[in-house]
This record gives C-alpha cells, sequence and structure tokens, in this order.
C-alpha cells in the first residue's frame, strides 16, 4: 500500500464503521461496538504504519493525493490526503487515544439506550477528525471542521432527554459556527486576496503545498494587511474549536455528553483541532506580526482565567474541563510565540494526560453510580486503586512534574515564553502553578480522605422536589436484562431502592419496576451533573468499587503513555540527537519545499526554565495539600473571604456566560422579534393586507354598480354601446378614410 | 429512447394526468399508485437525461432536441423542446419530489388532515402541476413556456384551498388566494417583459416568432435601454415566486396552509421556477439588464437571508420555520445570480436542487407528526425523539442539512455562492450570507431542540414511528442529499456547462464591464 | 321600394309596439305586438321579401304570440307586477340613452349618402343589375347550398331549447 | 314626399329598437320585457332585409330566417325560465330575481 492509501484507509475506516452501525447494526450492541472499535483500529494500524514510512531518522517526506472534489468557473475545490510528520502525528494522536477511549466506552456505556447511535457518532467524530488531520487545503479543512462541530453536537447531546444536555450541545454547535464564520471569511479572503495579487505561475488554490511556498516569497507585501487579516480570520475558527477566550464557554457546558466523549472531544482531540490548525496554516501566520500577537495574548488570557475557574468547579469533570482549557491555552500562546512545534509536544502529550485523566473521572463517575460531585467522593484510593494510581500520574504530568511527559512540553512552552515575551513567560509560571494546585485539590477530594458519599445530606426533602420525576419515564430496564452486567458486580453492592425514595420519586410507581436496582444507568440524569446543584438528595446507592477490566486496560495504557510521551521531544543536551518530534515537524518541508514553520533554533534546554516551573508546579501541590490534604491547615472559607468579590467573580466564570445570555436575550432575541414584527405587523398587515384591503373597498364601490335589478345592466350596457358608438362614428369621420 | 426522451418527460405527465381522470375514486391502489409510477418513470428518464449531461456535455444534449414545428404559425407558437445541464438537474429534482411526494401520501389515508378525502382530484392537481413544471423546464418557446409556467401555479391554489390547513396562524383560503395572487401578478408583469421580446424580436426578424431562438438571434439588435427595462419586468415577476424579499410573504403561509405532499411540491419545485426562468430567459435575452441590475439584486438577496432567518427565530409553528427558513435560502440562490459569476449561477441552480430535496424532505416529516399530532406548534411538542426515533433522526439529517452543514448538498452550493459573491466583488454580501449560516443554525437547532429533544411527553405517546416502506421516501431524499454532498462534482460538472455560457454572455456586455472593471480573473477549470 | 307599404307596415308596427310596450294589461300589450309583426310582415312583402313576410306572420305573430298568450294566463299577472319600474333615475337614464341611441343610428342613416342617394330602387337596380327577389324557392336555394350547416345547427338549437324548456319547466318528482 | 330608400328602412328599423329599448328599459314584468327583446329582433330583421335588397343579394333573408328560428328558441327557453321563477318566486317581476347581484 503507498503512504497516501494508507491515509485514505484511516480516514475512511471510521466512516465506514459509522455507515455500516448507521444502516444495519443499530438492534446489535456487541456488532456495534466491534464495528466501532475495529474502524478506529484500522485507523490506528494505518497511522502507526505511516509513522514508520514518515518519520525516519532521515529527512522527512511528505505525500499528497488529490482529486477534484467541485469545480466551477474557476475555483476548484478539492480533497485529498496529504501525509507528513505534522499529520502523522495527529493522525496517531486521535486514532491511538480514540481506540483507548473506545474500549473504555464499552465498559463505561454499558446499558445505555443508545448504544450504537453512540458509537456510530462516535465513529464519524473519528472520520471527522481525521479528515482535519489529513486535509490538504483550506476548504477541505473547513469541511471536516464543521463536520466536528456536527459529530460533537450529536455527542453532548447524547443524553437528548436531558435538556441541559440539549441546552449544551446546542451551545457548542453554536459557539464553533460563530468561529467557523470567521473563517470562512477567513479563507475567502485569502483566496481572492491571493487571486487578486496575481502571482504569476500560481493559480489561485486553496491548497496548502501550493500556496504555502507564495507567502515565503515576499510578493504578497502590498497585500499585507488582507493577508494578516484572512490569517486573523482564520484563527478565529480555531479559537472557537479550542476553546480560546471569549469563544471558550461551550467547553465546560459541554461535559453533558457522556465522560469518554469528554475525554476524546472536549479534552485530547477535537479542541486540539484549532491548535493543529493554526500549525498546520502557519504559513498564513508567519510573515505577520499582529495575528500572532492576538493569538499569544488570547493564549495567555485563556489560560490564566481557566485556571482560576477551576478552582471553583466542583464537578469531577469540570475541573478537568477547565484545565483542558486552560492548557489549551498554553498551546495557543505557544503558537503566538512562534514555536508552533512546542505547541503540538503540548497537544500530544497533553491528549494522552488529559484523555487519561477524563476517563479515570469517567471510571470514578461510573465506580460512584454516577455521582459527580467531588465534595461527595473522597477515600476512593482504598477502593478504587488502579484508578486512583492512573489519576495521580495524569495528575502529575498535567502538573509539569518531571520526568512525566507533561513537563516536557510544558517546559518547551515556558521557554518559548521566556525568550520572546516576559509577562506571558510569568502567565506561564502563575498558570503552572494553578495548575497543580487545582489538580491537588481535585486529587484530595476525590482520593483521599474519607468517603464521603454515604452521608445523608439535610436538604433531601427540598431536593426531592428538585429531581424532575421525569428522569423515571426512561425504562429502567436494560441493565437488568443485560446478562454481562452481574459479572461486573453491580448487584454485589446493591444499587437500593432507598436511594430513590430520598427522591421522592415513589409515587411514580417505582415498585412495579422491582429491578430499580440497576437503574443508575438511565435514571436520574437530570439530577447530577451539575456543580451548582447543591447537595444530593442522596447518592445513588451502594459503595463506590473498581471499574471491570475493560475500562481499566485504557487507563493504564494511556498511563503508560502519559509517562514516555515526552520521550518524543526531550531537548538537545539532554538526549542525543534531540528534539526528534521538533525535527519531524520542523523539517517536513525541508525536502519538498520551504519550510512552513518559522525558521526557529532548535529547541534547547533551559535550566532555569526547568526550575521555575517545577518550583511553581511543587509550591501548587504544596498549597493544596495545605487546604486540602490530610492536614487541613488552612482553610478555604478564610481564603475566600481573604480575595473578596474576585471568587464570586470566578464563581461566575468571569461573568462570560452572563454577557452571552444578555446578547442573545436582549439583544439577538429582540431583533429577531423586530424583525418578526415587522413581518406580521408591517408588511403583512399594513403593506399587503392594506392592498387587499384598498383594492376590496373599491371592488365594494363598484359592487354597487351590481344591483341586483335587470334594468340597471341593462341601462349599463347601453351607455356603453352609445359610447361605442359614439366613439366609432366620431373617429370615422375624423379619420381621413370614409 | 433517447431521441424522444424530451417529449417523454412532458408527455409521462400529462398522460398520468389524463389516465387519472379515468381512474375510479375508489381505488386507492391506482390513485396513489399512478403518480408513484409516473414519477418512478420520470425520475428513470430524468436520470437518463442527466447521464446523457453528465458523459456527453452540451453536445449530447443539443442533439436530443426534437425538431421545431409550428404549431400556431401566424403567432409564431412552436413546439421547441431543449435541455441543458441546468435543465436535466431540475428535471431530476422534480421527478424526486413527485415520486417522494405520492409516496408520502400513501400514508395519509387513516388520517383526515392529510388528502384523506378525495385523493383522486388531488393527484389530477398534482399531476398537471407537475407537467406544468416539467414544461417550464423543458420549452424553448417562449409561449409554451408561459403557459407552463402558469399551468404549474394555477393548480396550487385548489391543493391548497380544499385541503390546506385550517389553523388560525395559517388559514388556507387566505393562504391559497395570496400565493395565487402573488404568483400570477409576478407572471403577469413577466408577461409584460415577454411581450416586450416577442415584439421587439418580430420587428427585427420581420416574423413573429415565440422561439427563444429566434429571440436571442434578434438580440444583437435590442438597445441597452431595452434590455434593462425588459430586463427589470421578467426580473420582478419570476421574483415573486422565488420569492425575492420584499415580494416574499406569499410563501411562508403557502408553505404552512398546504397538505404535506403540497408543501413539498411548491417549496422543493415551484420555488425554482423563478430563478430557473432567471436563468433560461432573463440573462440570455437581456445580458445588458442583468449586468445593470444585479448589484441591487445582491442587496436585496442580503435582506431576504438575514431577514428570513431572523424571522424565522421568531416563529412558534413548525412550519413556518421551515417556510421562512426556505425564503432565507432562496436568498442564496438570488446572491448566486447576483454575482454573474459561473460559480456562484452554478451554485445557485445546486443550491434549488439541494434546497428542492431538502425542503420536500422538511415538509414530508413535518406531515407525518403533523398528521398524527395535529399540532405544529413548536412549545406543544417537545421529546418527539421518544416516540418517533426514526422521524426524529431524520428531522435531525434535515435540520443540518439546512443549517449547511457539509456532507449535504446544501453546503457545497452555499459555499459556492458565498464564493461567487466574493469574486464579483460582493464582500459585505458575502460576509452577510456567511453570517446567515451562523443564523440559520440557531432556529434550525432551537426548533430540533424544542420539537424533537427534552423529556418524553406523555401527550404524544400513542404515535406511531416511521416503519417499513413509510421510511422509504424519506430516506430516499436523504440519501440523494448525501450522495449529491459527498461527492458534488457529478452534478456541478452538468451545471456548470450549462451555466458558463449563459453568464460569459453577461460578463461580455458593455454594462459588466463598467461596472466591473477590475474583476479577478480566474483560469477556467480544465476538465 | 313600395312607398305605399312601408308607411302603412312601418306606421303599424312602431305604433303596435309603442302600445304593446306600454300596455298595463298583458293581454293587450300581446295583441298590439301581434299587430306590430303583422306591420312588420307589410314591410317585409314590400322588400319583395315574400318568404320572410310569411314566416313572420307565421311564426311570430302565430306561434310565438300564442306562447305568450298561454304563458300570460298560466302565471295570473297582478297589475302591480305589471307596473313600471319605480326607479325613476336609472328609468329615466335608459329612456335618455335608448332615445340617444335611436336619433345616432338615425342621423347616421340620414347623413349617409350610400343609404339616401343610393337606396332608391334605380339606384339599386343600376348598381347591382337585380332588385331581390326573397321567394321561398329563392331564398331556399341559398339556404341548402351555402349555408346548410347554420341552418342544420338552427335545428340542433331548436333541439336543445325544447329540452331546455322541458328541463325547466318540469316539475320536481 | 321623397321616394323610400335604403335609409327610410334603417331609421325604421332604429326607431323599432328604440321603442323595445324602451320597453325593456321601462317595465318590470319579464314577459313585457321580452316582447321589447322580440320588437328588438325584429328591428334587427328589417335592417337586414332592407341591406339584402340594398345589396342585391339574399344573405340577410338567410339571415333573419336563423334569427327568427333563434327568436322562436330564446322566446321558448325565456319563456319556461319565467314559469320556472315565478314557481319559485311567485312573481315574475324581475326586482324580485336578484340572487346574483354583486
Amino acid at each position: 500500500m503507498t503512504t497516501t492509501a494508507l491515509a485514505w484507509t484511516t480516514l475512511l475506516a471510521p466512516l465506514v464503521a459509522a455507515a455500516l452501525i448507521a444502516c444495519f447494526t443499530l438492534k446489535h450492541r456487541a456488532l456495534s461496538a466491534a464495528l466501532a472499535v475495529a474502524g478506529i483500529g484500522t485507523g490506528l494500524v494505518c497511522s502507526v504504519a505511516m509513522a514508520f514510512r514518515i518519520l525516519g531518522p532521515g529527512d522527512p517526506v511528505r505525500e499528497m493525493h488529490e482529486f477534484t472534489w467541485l469545480a466551477s468557473g474557476g475555483v476548484t475545490l478539492k480533497f485529498g490526503v496529504l501525509v507528513d510528520g505534522l499529520s502523522v502525528l495527529m493522525s496517531l494522536v486521535v486514532t491511538g487515544i480514540g481506540l483507548c477511549i473506545f474500549v473504555f466506552s464499552n465498559g463505561y456505556m454499558k446499558g445505555e439506550r443508545g448504544w450504537s447511535r453512540y458509537f456510530a457518532c462516535l465513529s464519524l467524530f473519528a472520520f471527522s477528525m481525521l479528515g482535519i488531520v489529513f486535509s490538504t487545503n483550506l476548504v477541505e479543512t473547513f469541511i471536516f471542521w464543521e463536520l466536528v462541530g456536527v459529530s460533537s453536537y450529536s455527542l453532548i447531546g447524547y443524553y437528548f432527554e436531558r435538556p441541559s444536555a440539549v441546552e449544551a450541545s446546542k451551545k457548542a454547535f453554536l459557539t464553533n459556527r460563530i468561529g467557523d464564520f470567521g473563517m470562512t471569511c477567513g479563507i475567502l479572503l485569502t483566496f481572492f486576496t491571493l487571486a487578486k495579487a496575481g502571482i504569476p505561475g500560481v493559480s489561485p488554490s486553496f491548497t496548502f503545498t501550493e500556496i504555502a511556498p507564495v507567502f515565503h516569497s515576499g510578493v504578497l507585501k502590498p497585500f499585507e494587511a488582507d493577508l494578516a487579516l484572512g490569517a486573523f480570520l482564520v484563527f478565529t475558527g480555531a479559537m472557537a474549536k479550542s476553546a480560546q477566550v471569549p469563544l471558550h464557554v461551550w467547553l465546560p457546558d459541554a461535559m453533558e455528553g457522556p465522560t469518554p466523549v469528554s475525554a476524546l472531544m472536549h479534552a485530547a482531540t477535537m479542541v486540539a483541532a484549532g491548535v493543529y490548525l493554526v500549525c498546520r496554516t502557519y504559513f498564513l501566520f508567519a510573515p505577520y506580526e499582529w495575528p500572532l500577537h492576538v493569538v499569544a495574548g488570547l493564549g495567555g488570557a485563556t489560560a490564566f482565567f481557566a485556571a482560576t475557574m477551576a478552582f471553583t468547579a466542583n464537578d469531577v469533570k469540570k475541573v478537568l474541563a477547565y484545565s483542558t482549557l486552560s492548557q489549551l491555552g498554553y498551546m495557543t500562546m505557544a503558537l503566538g510565540l512562534r514555536s508552533p512545534s512546542a505547541a503540538m509536544f503540548h497537544l500530544t502529550t497533553h491528549a494522552c494526560f488529559k484523555a487519561l485523566l477524563f476517563l479515570c473521572a469517567g471510571a470514578v463517575i461510573y465506580g460512584c453510580h454516577h455521582e459527580q460531585d467531588m465534595r461527595r467522593m473522597g477515600g476512593l484510593r482504598k477502593k478504587m486503586p488502579v484508578t486512583a494510581w492512573c489519576y495521580g500520574i495524569g495528575a502529575l504530568a498535567l502538573a509539569g512534574i518531571a520526568p512525566l511527559s507533561g513537563f516536557w512540553s510544558k517546559d518547551a512552552i515556558l521557554g518559548a515564553a521566556s525568550g520572546h515575551s516576559k509577562p506571558l513567560y510569568v502567565v506561564g509560571l502563575c498558570v503552572a502553578f494553578m495548575t497543580a494546585c487545582y489538580m491537588g485539590r481535585a486529587w484530595w477530594m476525590t482520593f483521599m480522605g474519607e468517603y464521603r458519599g454515604g452521608e445523608a445530606h439535610a436538604g433531601d426533602a427540598a431536593h426531592a422536589h428538585a429531581a424532575p420525576a421525569v428522569a423515571h419515564a426512561a425504562p429502567a430496564v436494560h441493565a437488568s436484562h443485560d446478562p454481562g452486567h452481574d459479572a461486573h458486580g453491580h448487584d454485589a453492592h446493591g444499587h437500593d431502592a432507598h436511594g430513590h425514595d430520598a427522591h421522592g420519586h415513589d409515587a411514580h410507581g417505582h415498585d412495579a419496576h422491582g429491578h430499580d436496582a440497576h437503574g443508575h444507568d438511565a435514571h436520574g440524569h437530570d439530577a447530577h451533573g451539575h456543580d451548582d446543584h447543591g447537595p444530593h438528595g442522596a447518592h445513588h446507592g451502594g459503595e463506590p468499587q473498581e471499574v471491570p477490566w475493560v475500562m481499566r486496560g485504557p487507563l493504564v495504557v494511556l498511563a503508560a503513555l502519559s509517562v514516555v510521551a515526552g520521550l518524543l521531544n526531550i531537548p538537545a543536551p539532554l538526549a542525543a540527537h534531540g528534539a526528534h518530534l521538533e525535527h519531524w515537524l520542523m523539517g517536513t518541508a525541508a525536502k519538498p519545499g520551504p519550510s512552513w514553520f518559522p525558521e526557529a533554533p532548535p529547541e534547547v534546554f533551559h535550566w532555569d526554565v526547568a526550575i521555575g516551573g517545577t518550583i511553581a508546579a511543587l509550591l501548587g501541590i504544596f498549597i493544596a495539600w495545605k487546604f486540602h490534604g490530610a492536614a487541613k491547615s488552612w482553610s478555604v472559607d478564610r481564603f475566600v473571604a481573604g480575595i473578596g468579590p474576585v471568587h464570586g467573580w470566578v464563581e461566575r466564570k468571569w461573568f462570560f456566560d452572563d454577557i452571552y445570555l444578555f446578547l442573545v436575550k436582549r439583544v439577538q432575541q429582540p431583533i429577531a422579534d423586530f424583525c418578526g414584527f415587522v413581518e406580521k405587523r408591517f408588511l403583512k398587515e399594513i403593506v399587503v393586507d392594506g392592498i387587499a384591503v384598498v383594492s376590496h373597498w373599491f371592488g365594494r364601490q363598484i359592487r354597487l354598480l351590481l344591483d341586483g335589478h335587470l334594468h340597471t345592466y341593462v341601462t349599463m350596457a347601453l351607455i356603453g354601446v352609445l359610447y361605442l358608438f359614439v366613439m366609432l362614428f366620431a373617429t370615422a369621420h375624423a379619420g381621413p378614410g370614409r | 429512447m433517447d431521441s424522444s426522451l424530451l417529449e417523454l418527460l412532458i408527455l409521462v405527465p400529462a398522460v398520468a394526468t389524463a389516465l387519472m381522470f379515468f381512474v375510479p375514486a375508489k381505488s386507492r391502489a391506482l390513485v396513489v399508485g399512478l403518480p408513484a409510477v409516473a414519477g418512478a418513470a420520470c425520475l428513470a428518464l430524468s436520470l437518463r437525461l442527466f447521464w446523457i449531461a453528465s458523459t456527453g456535455g452540451e453536445a449530447a444534449l443539443a442533439k436530443l432536441a426534437p425538431p421545431v414545428t409550428a404549431i400556431v404559425p401566424s403567432f409564431g407558437v412552436h413546439w421547441a423542446l431543449g435541455a441543458d445541464g441546468m435543465s436535466a438537474v431540475m428535471c431530476v429534482l422534480t421527478s424526486i419530489v413527485m415520486l417522494a411526494g405520492s409516496l408520502v401520501s400513501i400514508r395519509s389515508e387513516r388520517t383526515h388532515t392529510g388528502i384523506g378525502d378525495r385523493p383522486k382530484v388531488f393527484f389530477l392537481l398534482f399531476l398537471g402541476l407537475v407537467t406544468g413544471v416539467f414544461g417550464v423546464f423543458l420549452f424553448r418557446d417562449l409561449f409554451l413556456f408561459y403557459f407552463s409556467y402558469e399551468l404549474a401555479v394555477v393548480p396550487m391554489y385548489m391543493l391548497i384551498g380544499m385541503w390546506g390547513s385550517t389553523q388560525a396562524t395559517a388559514n388556507k383560503d387566505y393562504a391559497a388566494m395570496k400565493l395565487t395572487l402573488y404568483l400570477t401578478a409576478g407572471a403577469l408583469v413577466a408577461l409584460v417583459g415577454l411581450l416586450a421580446l416577442y415584439y421587439q424580436a418580430w420587428q427585427i426578424n420581420g416574423k413573429p416568432s415565440f422561439l427563444l431562438s429566434d429571440i436571442l438571434a434578434a438580440r444583437a439588435r435590442f438597445d441597452a435601454g431595452f434590455q434593462i427595462w425588459t430586463y427589470a419586468f421578467l426580473f420582478i415577476g419570476f421574483a415573486a415566486i422565488i420569492p425575492m424579499w420584499p415580494l416574499h410573504t406569499w410563501s411562508p403561509i403557502g408553505h404552512a396552509a398546504a397538505p404535506a405532499a403540497g408543501s413539498m411540491m411548491h417549496a422543493g419545485v415551484l420555488m425554482k421556477l423563478g430563478a430557473f426562468a432567471v436563468l433560461r430567459i432573463a440573462y440570455p435575452t437581456c445580458p445588458e439588464g442583468a449586468a445593470h441590475w444585479m448589484p441591487y439584486v445582491a442587496l436585496l438577496a442580503m435582506m431576504n437571508i438575514v431577514y428570513g432567518g431572523l424571522v424565522a427565530m421568531a416563529q412558534q409553528d413548525m412550519k413556518f420555520v421551515i417556510g421562512f427558513s426556505s425564503s432565507s435560502h432562496m436568498g442564496y440562490t438570488l446572491l448566486g445570480l447576483a454575482s454573474v459569476e459561473v460559480i456562484g449561477c452554478s451554485g445557485s441552480v445546486f443550491l434549488m436542487f439541494a434546497h428542492g430535496v431538502m425542503t420536500a424532505l422538511a415538509f414530508s416529516l413535518i406531515g407525518f407528526f403533523y398528521d398524527q399530532t395535529h399540532n405544529r406548534w413548536i412549545p406543544d411538542l417537545g421529546g418527539l425523539a421518544h416516540q418517533l426515533p426514526f422521524v426524529g433522526t431524520c428531522f435531525v439529517f434535515m435540520a443540518m442539512a439546512s443549517a449547511g452543514v457539509p456532507g449535504f448538498a446544501n453546503f457545497a452550493s452555499e459555499f459556492m455562492v458565498m464564493v461567487g459573491a466574493w469574486k464579483a466583488g460582493f464582500v459585505w454580501q458575502a460576509v452577510v450570507s456567511v453570517f446567515g449560516v451562523v443564523i440559520g443554525a440557531v432556529y434550525l437547532l432551537r426548533a430540533v431542540r424544542d420539537a424533537f429533544f427534552g423529556p418524553r411527553n406523555p401527550r404524544w405517546n400513542k404515535l406511531h414511528d416511521a416503519h417499513g416502506l413509510q421510511r422509504v421516501p424519506f430516506l430516499f431524499m436523504l440519501a440523494v442529499l448525501l450522495a449529491t454532498g459527498f461527492y458534488p462534482r457529478p452534478v456541478t460538472d452538468v451545471i456548470d456547462a450549462a451555466v458558463r455560457p449563459i453568464v460569459q454572455d453577461v460578463q461580455r456586455t458593455k454594462t459588466y464591464r463598467e461596472k466591473y472593471p477590475d474583476r479577478i480573473e480566474l483560469a477556467e477549470a480544465q476538465r | 321600394m313600395d312607398d305605399a307599404s312601408f308607411w302603412l307596415g312601418g306606421l303599424t308596427a312602431v305604433t303596435g309596439g309603442l302600445m304593446a310596450v306600454t300596455r298595463r294589461n298583458a293581454v293587450a300589450s300581446v295583441m298590439w305586438l301581434v299587430g306590430a309583426f303583422l306591420g312588420m310582415s307589410v314591410l317585409f312583402l314590400g322588400m319583395d321579401a315574400g318568404f320572410i313576410g310569411v314566416i313572420q306572420v307565421l311564426v311570430y305573430a302565430g306561434a310565438i304570440m300564442v306562447l305568450f298568450l298561454f304563458v300570460i294566463m298560466l302565471l295570473k299577472l297582478t297589475p302591480a307586477g305589471l307596473a313600471r319600474v319605480d326607479r325613476p333615475k336609472m328609468t329615466i337614464a335608459g329612456i335618455l340613452a335608448a332615445g340617444a341611441l335611436t336619433a345616432i343610428l338615425c342621423a347616421v342613416a340620414v347623413a349617409s349618402p350610400a343609404w339616401t342617394r343610393d337606396g332608391t330602387d334605380a339606384a339599386i337596380r343600376a348598381r347591382t343589375g337585380t332588385l331581390v327577389q326573397g321567394r321561398t324557392a329563392a331564398v331556399a336555394d341559398r339556404l341548402f347550398s351555402d349555408h346548410l350547416l347554420p341552418f342544420e345547427i338552427t335545428s340542433v338549437l331548436l333541439l336543445a331549447a325544447i329540452v331546455g324548456s322541458v328541463a325547466l319547466t318540469k316539475r320536481k318528482v | 314626399m321623397p321616394p323610400v330608400t335604403t335609409a327610410h328602412y334603417v331609421m325604421l328599423s332604429a326607431i323599432l329598437m328604440g321603442v323595445g329599448l324602451f320597453g325593456v328599459v321601462t317595465r318590470k314584468n319579464a314577459v313585457i320585457v321580452l316582447m321589447g327583446l322580440e320588437l328588438m329582433l325584429n328591428a334587427a330583421n328589417l335592417a337586414f332585409v332592407a341591406f339584402a335588397r340594398h345589396h342585391g343579394n339574399l344573405q340577410g333573408h338567410v339571415f333573419t330566417f336563423i334569427v327568427i328560428a333563434v327568436a322562436a328558441a330564446e322566446a321558448a327557453v325565456a319563456l319556461s325560465i319565467m314559469i320556472a321563477l315565478y314557481r319559485l318566486k311567485g312573481s315574475i317581476t324581475l326586482d324580485d330575481a336578484q340572487e346574483l347581484k354583486g
């Protein structure tokens, strides 16, 4: 198989899987899961094969295969695959992490109703994401960009009976649409500016390999303003997908989807698409200053704000969501600091440990019977040892503790920052500190101390009303019909019905079900998942327990990856050849043409940066231990009181949601209503119906002539005849004839 | 068979209409089967036509045209048929909607709101309408063209008036009257333009002839002023059916009041006649006029897109949402036409196809649940995906198509329009049209959320999902959208070949060159 | 042209007509109308239109008027129903219009030299070479040659009229 | 007294037409109105015959013959309508029949 054929296979295998599931195996759970896993597995195998071909010690190669997708009026839109170091790396990330998560889903989604739908959407997502990865041109990228948005919509809104999930999916889609709006404009602006420039020998094209050289040739000087704007507009697409301030608001809400989805899309891969896009189109940005400054600034801001928000989150997933935001900010910052390879490196390591963390969170949620509130966890280290260890590794990697993978990539970014921009370096250090701190907080709240889930909470009665009865309308039957279910030991833990009683559902005929012990997978999706939900009336029954191996396996694999992924790019003094990844990425275009990445000195290890970052991380862990660890010597409440209103701002997520809500409710909807008003009251009732009323009035007047009396008609006819005669003779006599 | 392909395309629906008179009204199977069979036959013929177009190009299509025969020599009415890529695609669209429409109507037997009563008359009118539509797409004689145009428009009055909805928001009498008045008034305005062409060509050629080719032969001697004013009449007349803002108010209520198959035909095909006629008649006969007016039309198109979308956002009735979204989407068609660029106009034609199928799917789905719920008021619905998983899934797909998601033909066509508009220098209009996609997503997702998602609503527990054969039309239309969306090139190549000479004609005019001195020239795509 | 028959017939016809449309008694109207028709017949005969003149008496004065009489007898007409139209404005307008129309037609007839100067017997004979004789045979000759189709269609019309009258007057069973 | 010419006949025809019209316009009773109509038809017949003589052919006669036949048919149908009307309304006053007014 040629390399491009491998790429095509990687790309299409998940699509085929999705199509097969949608068409044939909707009713067969095992088959659907097998197909999906097979699809992504094929992708992984092919990616590995490609990696061996592309990423040799010698000069990296680039291979491409394109066909015309649409051509009209001199504009040709093409489709194809572009295989080089960048795309192969990303493809490895997507398929590798993807495979882990697909497998994990087999356990996590046990008993869900839309099992096949889930796997079809997951496969569709993998297809779309791989499409971005292998895309050869801006339009193809955009197409898959949108498809990623769609599959994300379908997965965030997976629990479509839960209004909050539907709302979140819509928010994600629309926010991404706003980014896409900018991106479309950017693509068109770039394309037509190039067309206007009329560079000899280069036909206007969307294809990277064709337009990239032009940007480095310097002939585009007169069009600098337009092209810089185009680059920025392309970045707005990345801004939405990679959740940069101010288009980040969808990501925390996207946690409404099943946890594996959060792991795959909203942590590891999809949100990295923005970073990947900027890397892929770095030639658009490299020649200009201000777009990259904006990128760096927004990245820094995102990193910082998101990190603060992570402190106030009590949902085990939301902490990770904010952390994702923050890390994406890091990557974006690196992009803005002209070190895309550092960004890609961090993307890769982050994908490993963030997927790991999310899957651990998923395991915790699963183990705690769909409890997501960290305040009612604790002590899980003893009950779920594997999960806890994995989480610990992931958290340390995220915090950037040497020699785990996160350390190396974070160091690369901090190194770039210290070289280019001191303020951003300070921000980077702050974020490193905060990251370690909130991850420490999450660790101690979740895994250390005593289990708090079993305690009864005040306000049960009040909560009983808050839990919508609807949750139970969904049939709580699947688990009990699932033969494999017992093997996981759920029954042993007895999801006793009392947990439901606390919700006040007795009146809903619960007893009739007789098997509500298994209801955890179908009920109560409304009842949890909101960190502002306050204390739940009761947990969903039973003690937490370790998850089955189908879920533990991926955790272990990802944990191992999180440890070793840093090896990809150990910088120069520490490794013999140094910075392999950088070599692959930087050298991507060394042979076929001018580099797409800016020329930069090879990454070297800075001891000062490494020590600074490590100190910040250790300090963060220490402070977290002081607040949340066994000692609890410092009080969170006193700290909150100390910082005054800032805590409130953080809790309100720095008011971004409020601003958007205001825009939607107070700006967009009134405009729509105004247009509706104009349509109904003005256009329809005044203009159109007005014309009708006027003609009707005339009709009524004329109707009076037709009074039903024959004589009137005869007389009128007579007058008409008379008129005709008069005209006839008058003209006949006037004319020259006769 | 190829030699009489075009005649057959006209005759099959015409003969089916005639046969329908003799079908016993009691025999439900025959009454529904005849249009379905005719639809299948038309689809086969249209696909054959499309195949010829895509393998042989315009030259092969030109050979299909039967010899021109004078019907009324004294007035110059001729039996003249002709097809190009544009008409081939539109014929395929019409056949798809015709087939799907008749298949969808099989279901309505059980209910009272569909076409449960007097199905024979319904399908008689339906087939008559289709005959007219095929006539518009295929006749190359202005008289027969206009005749077919009216033939297509008038049955809609009865379809809505007799089988329409009686809801207060969409009163069928009001809707039917409004639609008919608008469309016939528009047709009359266009008639002024057509007659102007006829007389002008008569004076130049020295013989009366409604033949499009005769008029085109005389075009070289039409002066610019004549072209500009004639174009204004033609365009405004045809714009009423597109429908261009502010002539659009008949359309949403027309959609809303019509029965499912009627809405499908109406939104899916009828609305496309206007833009088709502009490209077929107005552009070639009055290129100076096209060059002169189109920048202003681009502004109105912008209005269509944004205003239509915003009004759709303010709607609560499902059919009105789709209705206004149609008027928003047709804004893209207008913008594409206004761009006077090959890619823009091709995009318009492709969008007509894509939107036709998409909107037919939308109305068939709405019809499906409306037949059972008797309710389209979005706040009353909710959670329908629990009871109607299949229909719900299709609806989500439809909404995605409508929101311009890649993978559906709508995306490709709208993107072409945007490229065309930008290329023509209508940068702001293009930006606004891109933003229209965002607006579209807002109201469509909102409609999907409120109608299909959310907790199970026990009020709708008695609803039946589509099963077995009932799924066929929905899947069929969805498959068409996806197939052309995944690989649009076969369709766009055919359209492009037909549109290119028409547009290039306009681009060669004096007016155009004066208006766009710094036009971006792109190398023609290598085929 | 036969002057005497013109003045006699014309006077009878106009008088009969005027009386017919002004009588309050419907039967009297019919009788006056019969008189008018007889006058017409005289006019026709005076123009050598023998066939038409006879037909006029047979069909009009005979058949049609008898039909009128029958109907009037059947209908029990009340004097109120026979009164004049009681909306004077419209009536006066009608009368004025009718008068004006008549006046115009008369003026045209007088003003047209083709009808006055060239309308005498001598002038007609000089111009056309003959004065047509509307005898039965001559009319029939034209009727059954050039005008056969209209003639036949007339029979269809009459048939339709017969069927129509029966259908209209038949009582619902 | 000048000799009678075609113009005389045309004038007579016009006068008879006027008389018939006068009847149609002034009378309420459908039967009388119908009589006015018959008079108008006759006036037209007169003109036909006069012109036939004027032009020296028999076309006018043929036409008159057909007009008489049509008049007979018309009278028959009209009178049956009147009978139907009378049954419906109890009178044949034209003002009573105005169902189709605007």
